[in-house]
């Protein structure tokens, strides 16, 4: 199959062609914003109501203190993950097929934190005094207790948004003055702005790409770190399904698999839409499949080594827990996650099917749902059936909780739509990196 | 050039420098309280200072309980069934006690119902009133302006750090430490000994 | 007063003649030189940077993440000692929970200040566009300013013609 | 001033404490008009009086803070509960403060009850009265009231003569009538006796429930503790035979399982054959020489060889107890049941030993069924015109429906009722003259003989009520045209009368009676003769499908004959058994179950000749096949949206099926009496269980030991016990260490300590929605684990609550130090600290950490009751557990007042002050010398879930299992 370009579009070509999917949009777009906006609405209201009544409306309980919202937050912490891994894991190991996704896997990544981020303030009984997790001094001469891990979550993930942050508007600077210099009126005022008064001069590049290397340097660690720290919420615990040194790298490798899969939900139809097929490529494309399917099988190591450390342990409580898990109440919730994240992937040994964009997407989509039900099932049953018989339960989501997870999902992709309308969703600069710089004398020639 | 923004910079040091020393010492001021408005003017300056009336000869309870207490209207009438009886407000206070109905005294001083505060330990471990209440021996009419302030917490969070205000946690904190390190005192500093 | 230095701007297409006009000009002993270009282009870095130290903006960074380390461990120690309180059995100053705080400053303040760095170095925010620059800059056309005295103006629009330059001004 | 304006006044600066809540401008504090040296705001003062929830009557120390009562502990000089209180006791503030109480005076008009003064109300009945009374048909009045033999009933008494009314009925639906005609019978002696549980070796119980009704709940529970406990060290047996698995039998060291009414068979057989084997009194052989033993293992279902060894057992007993009587198992034949045991008590020698008449009970003084009933028919006959019905007394739910009181009162043309709050009887009253609260009132009650409690007001009137002996002398007064001072009533009040009747018993000393809380003496056993005819060995008979399931109509733990039913605390308080708050159930045997297609839950009709019912099934594996159980004392519909304010109430007791049966002997009513048929609905109302399982699955959370090996390890010490070893230095305490230790082989399981918990700790009642979906707020629980076969189990009951664990899950994960420990040990909640992250719940692995859903209600007034001492938690909060951190903190400032350490004993927590059976210890752990330390190297002593290393601060002591009795 072949959608490349007949010919290599020029540096001209990549503004034009950028530059155009900020035109204004049609009735289509603003249709779906309304719907989107619509069901954050919802999700609004059902937040009002459980600020106003009380925790008890989410179908929380005991066992069950923590469920959906952190379910959840995982989730999204876990999307994020894929954007901040494009931009600057492989931009250190100079993969240049990175370049025409990163933008939106940038974007991606903080939104889906700034989703993230919401959910610590839906879950507390008391959101109004949430700040008590933050240091500053008080005249109560109180401080949080550090050896807590969500006080290590407010630092990964306040962290973790700041240096993406920081990262997504470093990389824009360039792309919003060349923005700048191809609008008029207002919104050249604001890209002028925006764009700090970059001009793409030699001490302004040479600084730049030092800071661009270091900020990928940063980034990676702490990438790895955020989500290890995420799953030290469940592994510094007690809880049987908790409790285990293998949760770190088996969150991060989770995490990579679930945003690559929601990178290619988001990119795919860009590049439908936005007629960017001479940008994201075949090539493109393969590569994504081929990480799905490296993560998901990596996560299916982890999810036997799960089960073997239940077995060979021997601790009656693991082993119970995991027996009910895979035999009671959640069980469908549990070979569904199994489906979903081990089975579905293994298309992607077909060749064929990495590169084809409703395989790819489909799986991609099943992806995000066995995701979903990854953290659940970590959450959920292995709460159900802890070390105290007498506590035993079922948690049954209610409206409200499943109405504010629902919302975060369209906060997100307002989030989003709003983005690829207002900024370059593909890096102008880079983008015209990768593609060969315009040479007078062709023996020069392209040699990188 | 170069020295013009030398120039410049310790302006702009010294004008910081400035501001904080005003700021904070500002912020350590004791705020200001306003008198409260009463059902009776009672002066406790002329109780204390004038008559030299022991402050439990009338906030009886404060030795045996948690509440210091406050006088009963019988008590009150027992000097002024004579003393000043002739005195508009003391009138009133007769007026009340012959309606037998007691005096509807607005509260001044007041702690967060989660804080448990006995006055008992205090006076048992010879803490003078006038620490947590101010001068009382001075008012004419009681005044205090006790509790935490927004302005309190956000001058903490821009780093200055002012003495808390009277009766806020850190206030406790601070004299219960002291007393800690001075007198080999036991004040607890544990949560639940105030917070349960 | 009669401007001491005049400012004369190649407006290049390509990228091998943006390289010539910059040898050419630095055999010719032109150093005050500022080049735009649309991407960094490695040809055009290597003539450029050939005689000029590595940024240092990585010394920000270092000097940043020393820092986040060090208020990491004194924030969590300080303020673990300031009530002693005791959790779950744990001595008062547990190390091994306050590496992460560390860590994420170390990552945060390292972050911050490699911005930092790149925003003082660059001399950015410009609220005025520098005098040689031309937004064709930002798409696809490279730019040679040269900064040179009123005498040198013809020479350098003589070089910069000569290497390629579509077009030749004096701003 | 007088006491009462007193309370006024102080009543007043509380509300304002109360209300403090929201700070402004608008915020008042009152002072006292006139001081008062007795009470002294912020401190609490206790008034000793007498529970009068049921005819037991425990003596009361009420805790009055700032003039309203906020506690009730048992009474320690009392000589019938020494200082426990049960948990019917524990609620009856939520009586005195019940959202439902009669505002004031009712006045029926028009269909409905409307408001009205007290003179008006009043004049109504003295009219009418003063009608009846002209007209010579003084016998058309009738007086009801509970079983009211002190003073008041004197006065009553006194009041019928005066008016020429009927005499004074005193009605108690459970009055172990049966006991008192066997007594007759057998001993000659018109009386329910004293068994003294504490002294037996061996007691064997038919059917009789101490721990949850018979007699005196507490002061038996109370003996068998000392009879039975491996701590005390005589670890005596308990034989219990009954049909269904109740509380009681689930305490015995055998519970064997009979066909229902086969009781009195049972103990003939088991006499007959403890005579055989030569034990007891040969002169008794006669009156068994016509049963047949083979016949009655037969027709009881027990075992021969389980009736030879109950006979070795008891007989070999020095001394040994039998008791019988309870209400579930009482039926046709209950005297001659209780004849049999008699007889099996005085052929084993244990009367005038255990079984001890003199200390007679106060139940024997209750009216005869028989003559209820002859009231019900004349009342039927249009012969009453005027009834008075007294607080407490709500015939029409709490008799059995074959009875007709219902309808009969339809033909009454004034009933007064004098309720504190609506029921099913006040339902049909005319008038309602709301009586003061016991709490709020002056009297005296006499348990048994020799023990005599005296009631004084705790506090003011809560409501516009005024006391029955108020009202009597009132009514009285108008009715004969007589003044005060003079005629047959001539007291200002019963307050008067009652002083002046005590009079020549105190001689002066009434402020020391009183503080006493009554006056006591010995009594000593009376010397009985038992004579013994011949005796056949028959069952109860039952009306009704002869393939029908026996209907076992057993008395409620927690609610009594119903008048407990309206306290929220009692309703979501556990039935420890089947763990189900807040609804009735069926409890249908499985088999049943399985054969009409019914689970738990499962909506069941249940239909006798008098009646059906329809209540969700609780499967039980242990009922005896031919049986269905239904507590008594249910009565309102299941309360889903109102926490506390109860719905009205519906039909949800088995006396709606019950018929006019009685035992014969006796006259008593026959509360086992009717078959009962059983059919699906279809329908379904989930109960709230709150336990998920019985099973421990192997977790070793309740533990037990043999007799052999606990004996043997008290001798000797336990081998092979280890010290946890931690990685972190071990916290030092320099001063003290609290620790709590309970005694499993001790619990019963009575749920006394759920209540007082909650009533001292300001902690609320959520609901059944809430409760059935796991977010009840107890703070402690009492646990049942079941082992053995699911037919047969052996239950285990453990306390569980916060564990303050040195190494506690819960703390190092709350990310602001909501959760820490504190320098004595304790595991503190800082509620105010709290954001509600849930983080501790979920890692707490005893899942004892209760969290605020909501912001939970106190409907006026339940709120004055709220402890002072104890911060209300809002919604977004957890919570749990604090060792009653206010007595502990109440503890040392009492100390450092007297300028000394807390001693041993100085603090008792909540649920410690109130547990009869002593099961659980509070102390000093740095204290060498303290009880708790004692107990935590007890050779019994192990931590829950031990092997995690959480190292609790909680204690627990195997239970001892008796080996095959």
């Amino acid at each position: 199959m072949s959608d490349q370009p007949t010919g290599t579009p020029t540096f001209a070509d990549v503004n034009r062609d950028v530059l155009r999917t900020l035109e204004p949009p049609g009735h289509r777009y603003f249709a779906w914003m309304s719907v989107v906006a619509l069901i954050l609405a919802g999700g609004i209201l059902f937040w009002t109501g459980q600020v106003w009544w009380g925790i008890g409306m989410a179908g929380k309980r005991v066992p069950q203190m923590w469920a959906l919202y952190i379910t959840t937050f995982v989730f999204w912490i876990g999307i994020g993950h894929a954007g901040t891994l494009i931009s600057a894991v492989l931009y250190l190991f100079r993969a240049r097929w990175r370049t025409s996704i990163y933008r939106a896997a940038e974007a991606m990544t903080i939104f889906a934190v700034l989703t993230a981020g919401l959910f610590p303030l839906i879950h507390a009984g008391r959101m109004w005094f949430a700040y008590f997790l933050l240091p500053y001094p008080n005249q109560r001469y109180l401080w949080p207790n550090f050896r807590s891990p969500l006080v290590w979550d407010v630092f990964a993930i306040s962290t973790y948004l700041s240096i993406s942050t920081v990262f997504f508007i470093v990389g824009l600077v360039p792309d919003i003055a060349a923005l700048r210099d191809a609008s008029t009126g207002w919104r050249r005022r604001i890209y002028a702005l925006l764009a700090l008064g970059w001009e793409g001069s030699d001490n302004q590049w040479r600084h730049y790409r030092r800071a661009y290397g270091l900020f990928a340097a940063l980034a990676t660690p702490l990438v790895l770190s955020v989500h290890s720290v995420v799953s030290w919420d469940f592994a510094m615990a007690l809880v049987p399904g908790w409790h285990s040194t293998l949760f770190a790298p088996f969150f991060v490798d989770g995490a990579i698999f679930s945003g690559f899969a929601m990178v290619a939900v988001l990119v795919l139809p860009m590049r439908h839409f936005f007629g960017l097929h001479a940008y994201i490529r075949d090539k493109h494309l393969d590569a994504m499949s081929k990480l799905i399917l490296v993560t998901s099988l990596v996560l299916t190591y982890f999810y036997l080594s799960e089960i073997f450390t239940a077995l060979y342990s021997g601790d009656h409580f693991e082993k119970a827990s995991l027996f009910w898990k895979v035999t009671r109440t959640y069980a469908w919730a549990l070979w569904l996650m199994y489906f979903c994240n081990c089975i579905a992937p293994l298309i992607f040994f077909v060749k064929k099917a990495r590169t084809h964009p409703v395989v790819i997407y489909v799986v991609s989509i099943l992806v995000l749902i066995g995701m979903w039900f990854e953290r659940f099932n970590i959450i959920v049953p292995s709460l159900a059936h802890g070390f105290y018989p007498y506590t035993w339960g079922i948690f049954v989501p209610s409206p409200t909780d499943t109405g504010i997870v629902i919302g975060s999902f369209a906060w997100f992709f307002l989030l989003f739509l709003g983005f690829i309308k207002l900024m370059p969703s593909l890096s102008i600069v880079e983008v015209k990196e990768t593609l060969p710089p315009p040479m007078r004398d062709t023996r020069h020639g392209a040699h990188h | 050039m170069g020295a013009k923004a030398g120039v410049g910079a310790l302006g702009v040091v010294l004008l910081a420098v400035l501001i904080f020393v005003a700021v904070s010492s500002w912020s350590r001021q004791p705020a200001v309280a306003r008198p409260s408005v009463q059902p009776i003017d009672f002066p406790h300056v002329v109780h204390v200072q004038t008559y030299k009336i022991d402050c439990q000869y009338c906030h009886s309870d404060a030795r045996r309980s948690e509440y210091a207490g406050l006088p009963s209207v019988e008590r009150c009438m027992g000097c002024h069934k004579i003393t000043g009886a002739q005195l508009p407000e003391i009138k009133k206070l007769a007026e009340y006690f012959a309606r037998k109905e007691p005096i509807p005294w607005v509260r001044v001083n007041k702690l967060p119902e989660f804080t448990y505060f006995p006055h008992k330990a205090h006076v048992r471990a010879s803490v003078k009133c006038q620490t947590c209440h101010g001068e009382v021996e001075k008012m004419t009419t009681f005044a205090a302006a006790p509790g935490p302030r927004l302005a309190n917490d956000l001058l903490n969070l821009a780093g200055f750090r002012p003495a808390p205000p009277p009766l806020t946690m850190g206030w406790c904190v601070d004299c219960h430490r002291e007393q800690n390190a001075r007198e080999d005192k036991k004040a607890p500093l544990d949560c639940v000994a105030c917070h349960h | 007063m009669a401007p001491t230095t005049e400012t004369i701007v190649g407006v290049f297409a390509h990228v091998d003649t943006t390289v010539r006009a910059l040898e050419e000009l630095k055999a010719k002993g032109y150093h005050d030189l500022t080049v735009y270009t649309p991407v960094p282009v490695h040809e055009i870095e290597d003539v450029v940077e050939r005689d000029r130290p590595v940024s240092r903006v990585r010394l920000f960074t270092l000097l940043g993440g020393l820092t986040g380390a060090f208020s990491g461990f004194m924030l969590t120690i300080w303020s673990a000692m300031q009530w002693n309180l005791v959790t779950g059995g744990k001595p008062i100053a547990s190390l091994p929970p306050f590496v992460v705080i560390a860590f994420e400053l170390t990552i945060l303040f390292g972050g911050i200040a490699t911005l930092i760095g790149m925003v003082v170095l660059g001399r950015l925010p410009k609220f005025r566009p520098s005098p040689g620059f031309d937004p064709r800059f930002t798409r696809d056309r490279f730019g040679v300013a040269v900064h040179c005295a009123p005498d040198r103006g013809g020479s350098v629009r003589e070089i910069l013609g000569a290497a390629g330059a579509e077009e030749v001004k004096a701003v | 001033m007088n006491r009462r304006d007193f309370f006024k006044i102080v009543g007043a600066t509380g509300a304002a404490a109360a209300t403090a809540g929201c700070q402004g401008a608008g915020e008042h504090i009152l002072p006292l008009v006139v001081p008062n040296e007795q009470l002294v705001p912020g401190v609490a003062s206790w008034f000793a009086t007498v529970c009068r929830e049921c005819p037991a009557g425990c003596g009361v120390l009420a805790r009055n803070r700032d003039g309203r009562v906020v506690k009730l502990e048992g009474n320690p000089d009392h000589p019938v509960n020494a200082g426990a209180l049960c948990i019917r006791g524990q609620a009856a503030l939520q009586g005195l403060y019940h959202p439902d109480r009669f505002a004031g005076p009712l006045v029926r008009a028009g269909g409905g009850l409307t408001p009205a003064t007290w003179e008006n109300a009043q004049k109504l009945v003295v009219e009418r009265l003063a009608a009846l009374r002209g007209a010579g048909k003084g016998r058309a009045v009738a007086l009801v009231t509970q079983l009211e033999q002190g003073s008041l009933g004197v006065l009553a008494d006194r009041w019928t003569q005066a008016l020429g009314a009927r005499p004074h009925v005193t009605l108690e639906p459970f009055a172990y009538e049966a006991i008192r005609a066997a007594s007759r019978i057998t001993f000659g002696r018109d009386a329910i006796p004293y068994y003294a549980l504490e002294e037996a070796q061996v007691v064997v119980s038919f059917g009789a429930d101490f721990v949850e009704t018979w007699l005196s709940t507490v002061g038996y529970t109370r003996a068998f503790a000392r009879m039975h406990a491996f701590r005390d060290g005589r670890a005596g047996t308990f034989i219990h035979v009954e049909p269904r698995q109740s509380l009681t039998a689930s305490n015995a060291d055998e519970w064997v399982r009979n066909a229902p009414g086969t009781e009195g068979m049972v103990a003939l057989a088991v006499l007959r054959l403890m005579l055989e084997e030569g034990l007891g009194d040969r002169r008794f052989a006669d009156a068994v020489a016509r049963v047949d033993v083979k016949q009655v293992a037969e027709r009881s279902g027990v075992a021969e060889a389980t009736l030879r060894h109950l006979a070795r057992a008891f007989g070999h007993a020095r001394p040994g107890l039998a008791i019988g009587g309870g209400v579930a198992v009482s039926g046709t034949n209950a005297t001659e049941t209780q004849v049999a045991i008699n007889l099996l008590n005085a052929a084993a020698g244990n009367v005038g030993r255990t079984v001890r008449f003199g200390p007679d009970s106060a139940y024997g003084r209750v009216t005869p069924y028989a003559e209820v009933a002859q009231l019900v028919q004349a009342m039927q006959r249009g012969e009453i015109e005027v009834l008075l019905l007294g607080q407490g007394v709500n015939p029409v739910h709490a008799l059995p429906a074959g009875l007709g009181f219902a309808e009969a009162a339809r033909r009454v043309g004034l009933v007064v009722s004098l309720a504190t709050q609506p029921d099913e009887t006040t339902a049909l009253a005319h008038v309602i003259l709301p009586d003061t609260h016991w709490l709020e009132a002056w009297g005296d009650y006499a348990p048994r003989e020799g023990v005599t409690g005296l009631l004084q007001p705790t506090m003011s009137p809560v409501r516009d009520a005024r006391p029955l002996g108020d009202v009597l002398l009132a009514v009285g007064r108008a009715v004969l045209g007589s003044e005060e001072g003079k005629g047959p009533l001539p007291w200002a009040s019963f307050e008067q009368y009652l002083k002046a009747a005590w009079e020549p018993v105190v001689r002066g000393q009434w402020a020391a009676a009183l503080r006493q809380g009554g006056v006591w003496r010995d009594v000593a056993p009376a010397a009985v003769q038992a004579t013994a005819g011949p005796l056949a060995a028959g069952a109860a008979a039952l009306e009704g499908d002869a393939g029908g399931f026996a209907l076992l109509a057993y008395p409620s733990l927690r609610f009594y004959d119903g008048r407990g039913a309206s306290r929220a605390w009692l309703q979501e308080a556990p039935d420890t058994m089947t763990q189900a708050v807040w609804d009735a159930w069926v409890e249908v045997p499985a088999e049943a179950a399985a054969r009409l297609g019914v689970a738990t839950g499962d909506v069941v009709r249940v239909s006798s000749p008098h009646g059906a019912l329809e209540l969700p099934a609780y499967v039980s594996a242990t009922l005896h096949p031919q049986a269905v159980a239904i507590p008594l004392g249910h009565r309102y519909a299941p309360y889903h949206v109102p926490r506390y304010v109860a719905a009205a109430p519906t039909a949800m007791s088995p006396a709606a099926l019950l018929g006019p049966a009685t035992d014969a002997a006796s006259g008593g009513a026959a509360w086992l009496g009717v078959r009962v048929t059983l059919a699906r609905t279809g329908a379904r109302r989930p109960l709230a269980i709150l336990q998920a399982t019985h099973d421990q699955d192997h977790r070793e959370l309740a533990q037990h030991v043999d007799l052999r090996a606990a004996r043997e390890q008290a001798l000797r010490g336990r081998a092979g016990r280890h010290e946890t070893i931690s990685m972190y230095a071990d916290q030092v305490y320099p001063g003290y260490h609290w620790g709590l230790a309970i005694d499993v082989d001790a619990c019963v399981g009575c749920q006394a300590c759920v209540v007082a918990c909650q009533a001292e700790n300001n902690v609320a009642v959520t609901g059944k929605a809430s409760a059935a979906y796991g977010r009840q707020l107890h703070w402690i629980r009492i646990e049942r684990w079941a082992e053995g076969p699911a037919a047969h189990p052996t239950n285990t009951f453990l306390p569980m609550l916060c564990q303050h664990c040195e190494v506690a899950p819960c703390e190092p994960v709350c990310p602001v130090f909501a959760a820490y420990r504190t320098e004595e040990g304790l595991n503190g909640q800082v509620y105010n600290r709290c954001v509600g992250t849930r983080y501790c719940g979920n890692n707490c692995p005893y899942h004892v950490r209760r969290f605020n859903w909501f912001q939970y209600e106190f409907p006026a007034p339940l709120e004055v009751q709220l402890n002072p001492d104890v911060t209300v938690r809002q919604l977004g909060i957890m919570e749990k557990c604090t060792m009653c951190i206010q007595r502990i903190i109440a503890g040392k400032d009492h100390a450092r007042d007297a300028k000394r350490t807390v001693r041993d004993g100085d603090i008792l927590t909540a649920c410690q002050q109130t547990c009869p059976t002593r099961a659980i210890t509070f102390g000093n752990l740095t204290d060498d010398t303290s009880a708790v330390t004692g107990l935590r190297h007890s050779p019994r002593a192990y931590t829950v879930l031990e092997e995690l290393g959480t190292r609790p601060g909680v204690t627990y002591l195997k239970k001892v299992v008796r080996e095959h009795a």
